[in-house]
């Protein structure tokens, strides 16, 4: 239990609040124009408007057309329709899928699922930032080469990646590009056009939008079998009763957050090196992830001589909300595969803590944490055997 | 995730620290897999009169840490020795079940202290009863 | 546009309003206790155990342990789910799954998909009440076969089929035995002990719960491919961040329904045949579906000589929302396969019209909906080459 | 899902019935395919003074129906046979893609109505331009 009054939320990568707009947005939806989209009557009207609206809304956040945006239930469905859908349709063109060793597991294990169904998978190496080459890409690239799907910003460490620059290179070579942008949209700008994207992911409730709500951009020309058969929903291609009042939540969520991005992007990108610079003055801190090149919000650091569980655990005792790559944190019980990628080596990769903030984050907020994460740090280095003497309390 | 008993021994660890004249100690576990306990035991005649533990881990590890020496302190080494990582467990009143390795963790860096007493006093180490194969860390 | 001031919704199993208790229990789970359920936190807590809670209000709506209680997105998930799943994990034992040619598109699509991926699929024909029979079921199983799959109850024609009865005929030969329940859950007893069923699915907006809520039962020992890979949510079986509210809002409802099941079946009987003998009295006018082996709240009538879809822009004009299996109304353009395996002459298979009834459902509605109904169809009926003489006004 | 025009023409259709005495009838489309479209033709000195339409379908095929004989009353036979579907349909101010054969009907069963006129009338049946490749129900 919260020993503290205070409340402070930095996990804003697991998941966010739906804003009150758009939760109260969505309940006329839910209650009220109820109609399914697909009837005829005029209480079917009301949906399908709303739906439209949405994907207008939608379309417009990535510089995409509505009608390529298919709605779906999580940025989940969307990697592994994307990928499923693509390596199904392209079957007899090549077997062959270019990925990196830092996706997110919708991305990772769908790839191997796809590995035991016959196909054949790169998994491109990092740097110690987290960065995937784009040259390293082309070279990967062979004439059985169908899909390559490189995530726009990393989920732990918030390396953005050279997303333009791959997908000139996948155009160049008429191989077709995935993004899974769950954790870029609506924080930095994205345009499918101007990137060469073929196919994004989107997840609603990373944005302040609803849980169970997500999207998949589908370029014009692009082929994927459906990962959902069924009704003929979604022009065909993405079959199951519309959720309309997720996608109204959604499409509102996005559009809110792309209009307020800008200004967001600056403040929290102040307070997240504020909040980064405090961290690294504990001594024996390390940061994950890009100096320069990641998402405002996103500070990763690893702490030698503990483990992250234990750091969240006296976190939430002081009414703070964060995540860690530690593998007793990991129903798995496997460390970060991602910390792995950018080469921490196997003991201190369990001392990690990622703090994501938020739109309502405020500067006292990052004092606070810094010098709650100081105490924390200090006392769990205390009790470790593997702490240097010097760095011990008294 | 942890019940109350759990969280508090992980809040405030019994017997943190170090015993400077120990007269045996015990270290298990790596880094790599993100847990190690250290023990330190003082015994006279046969009986374990103080115990402190060191722990890098996780909120179990440190419970399961704190817990095995409230057991063992006043113990005989006989009787330390036959402190099993359920006992542990079902005194912590049950850890989820991924978390289990942390109790073995436990039990296996107590022996390994009680076994560092004995043959630095020349007695023969004891052996495993070999039952750990659920140590899976 | 709707004329009438009037409005009366017979489309219950297209979609329903969801409850406004539901919907209210829904909304803090989106601004407030908004934790990820995967989290270590507290605010995590709150998401964790509305999520178990819910489990257990599924599981005994259908007769199941909690932990066999998978959430998804929806029906047509739960089925895809359900269906490549067990085809993927099973491919070495065999390559055979038996259905009927009168199940949803989430079932006939997805099974024609794996006939792609090489699996073969018995469609078994059903009698002109659109009941298979559980002999033809035992005699289409070979060494092949993985799964059977057969709902419980037919969305167009409200026909319930014999599970319990095939349920035995898997189980005596160790196959896995499927069933959508989607049309069924809520309005039928369901359990799926006694009726021998291994997985079976669930649409949470068919009983007044949110749309893109879903769960998929699987039975113990049960193994199947994810069709979501991911993240270890839902034990490892069903990636992706979990929809709290949507999962709070699906357990509501569905114990509320189940609750008041027996109750409302009554009534809704009643109303049902009331209905339904009002709409036979119009002249050649047909049922479809069983007469007595039918769910409570499905009338489904064809008309000789009109067409499916003038009759429901006409009976919206009177604020009537209902359904047809007229090929002028499919995105498709394809009539029924429902009611062309039930023996329908093409000729009058567009002339249905599916009214299902819901709880707010009064004898006065359905007065006014069969007094609407004959207008129409004598209109329409003058309207038409076909009508004979003798059914012409005047 | 239909304009207001298709609605309107549906719901209070023009020229729906039959005419007796007419001089020229044509009847497309099957029950099969859920449409089939009967026009009625009252031609006098060449000109189509009364038309008549009976439909089985849907709401467009009842609008194309309507709005097509609205089209061709009053007009030589010879004007009439140039009414294309796509006049028709752009008369409604658009169809639905998938509704577009409607209108094709409403264009065919006019073309066999004047065609019946012809025969009828010891005079050459005229012939369709083939251009229909788009007619697909
Ligand atoms: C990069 C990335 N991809 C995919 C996902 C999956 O999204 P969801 O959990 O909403 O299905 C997440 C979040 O968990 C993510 O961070
Ligand atoms: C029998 C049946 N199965 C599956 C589905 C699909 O459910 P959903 O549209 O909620 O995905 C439906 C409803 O459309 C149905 O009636």
């Amino acid at each position: 239990m919260n020993t503290e009054k205070r409340l402070v939320y930095m996990d804003h990568a697991a998941t966010t609040a739906t804003r009150v707009e758009v939760a109260e947005a969505m309940v006329p939806y839910m209650t009220g124009h109820f109609g399914n989209p697909s009837s005829l009557y005029d209480l079917a009207k009301d949906s399908r408007e709303a739906v439209d609206a949405a994907r207008v809304q939608v379309a417009a956040a990535i510089g995409a057309a509505p009608k390529e945006i298919y709605f779906t239930s999580g940025g989940t469905e969307s990697d592994n329709w994307a990928l499923k859908g693509v390596a199904f349709a392209k079957r007899s063109k090549g077997n062959h899928i270019i990925t990196t060793a830092v996706e997110h597991h919708a991305i990772s294990h769908t790839c191997a699922w796809l590995e035991k169904q016959g196909f054949s998978v790169t998994y491109l190496p990092v740097d110690r930032y987290g960065m995937v080459d784009p040259e390293a890409v082309e070279a990967a690239i062979t004439p059985e080469t169908i899909l390559i799907s490189v995530m726009m910003a990393n989920n732990e460490i918030g390396t953005i990646m050279p997303i333009a620059e791959i997908g000139t290179v996948a155009r160049k070579h008429g191989v077709l590009f995935h993004t899974d942008a769950v954790q870029a949209a609506g924080h930095i700008p994205i345009d499918v056009q101007e990137m060469n994207i073929d196919l994004l992911s989107l997840s609603g409730h990373k944005f302040h939008g609803p849980k169970g709500t997500g999207a998949l951009y589908v370029g014009p020309g692009v082929r994927l079998d459906p990962l959902m058969h069924g009704g003929a929903q979604e022009r065909g291609r993405r079959a199951g009763t519309e959720n309309v009042p997720g996608i109204v939540g959604m499409g509102m969520a996005l559009s809110l957050a792309v209009a307020e991005m800008v200004e967001n992007a600056e403040r929290v990108t102040a307070l997240r090196d504020r909040l980064a610079a405090g961290l690294l003055a504990i001594p024996e801190t390390y940061l994950n992830g890009h100096p320069q090149k990641r998402l405002p919000n996103n500070v990763n650091v690893v702490f030698a001589y503990i483990e992250g569980e234990s750091i969240l655990l006296l976190l939430n005792r002081k009414g703070i909300a964060a995540s860690t790559g530690s593998a007793c944190s990991s129903a798995s019980l496997e460390a970060s595969h991602v910390l792995m990628a950018c080469g921490l080596p196997h003991d201190v990769v369990h001392g990690s803590l990622r703090l994501t903030l938020g739109e309502e984050t405020t500067e006292a907020d990052v004092d606070y944490v810094v010098a709650a994460v100081a105490g924390v740090v200090q006392r769990l280095r205390d009790m470790s055997p593997l702490t240097p003497t010097e760095l011990r309390s008294k | 995730m942890y019940n109350e008993k759990v969280m508090d021994h992980f809040e405030h660890p019994r017997n943190q620290g170090v015993i400077e004249d120990a007269n045996g100690t015990g270290e298990v576990g790596n880094a790599q897999c993100g847990d190690i306990m250290k023990i330190y035991l003082k015994v006279e005649d046969d009986v374990i009169t103080d115990v402190r533990f060191q722990t890098f881990g996780c909120g179990a590890a440190v419970a399961s840490s704190s817990m095995a020496t409230e057991m063992i302190k006043g113990k005989t080494l006989a009787e330390a020795w036959d402190l099993s990582n359920k006992a542990v467990a079902e005194a912590l009143e049950g850890l989820p079940p991924q978390k289990l390795h942390c109790s073995v963790l436990a039990e296996e860096s107590i022996h390994a202290a009680i076994n560092d007493y004995r043959v630095k006093h020349g007695l023969e180490a004891w052996e495993e009863k070999g039952g750990h194969a659920e140590h899976q860390h």
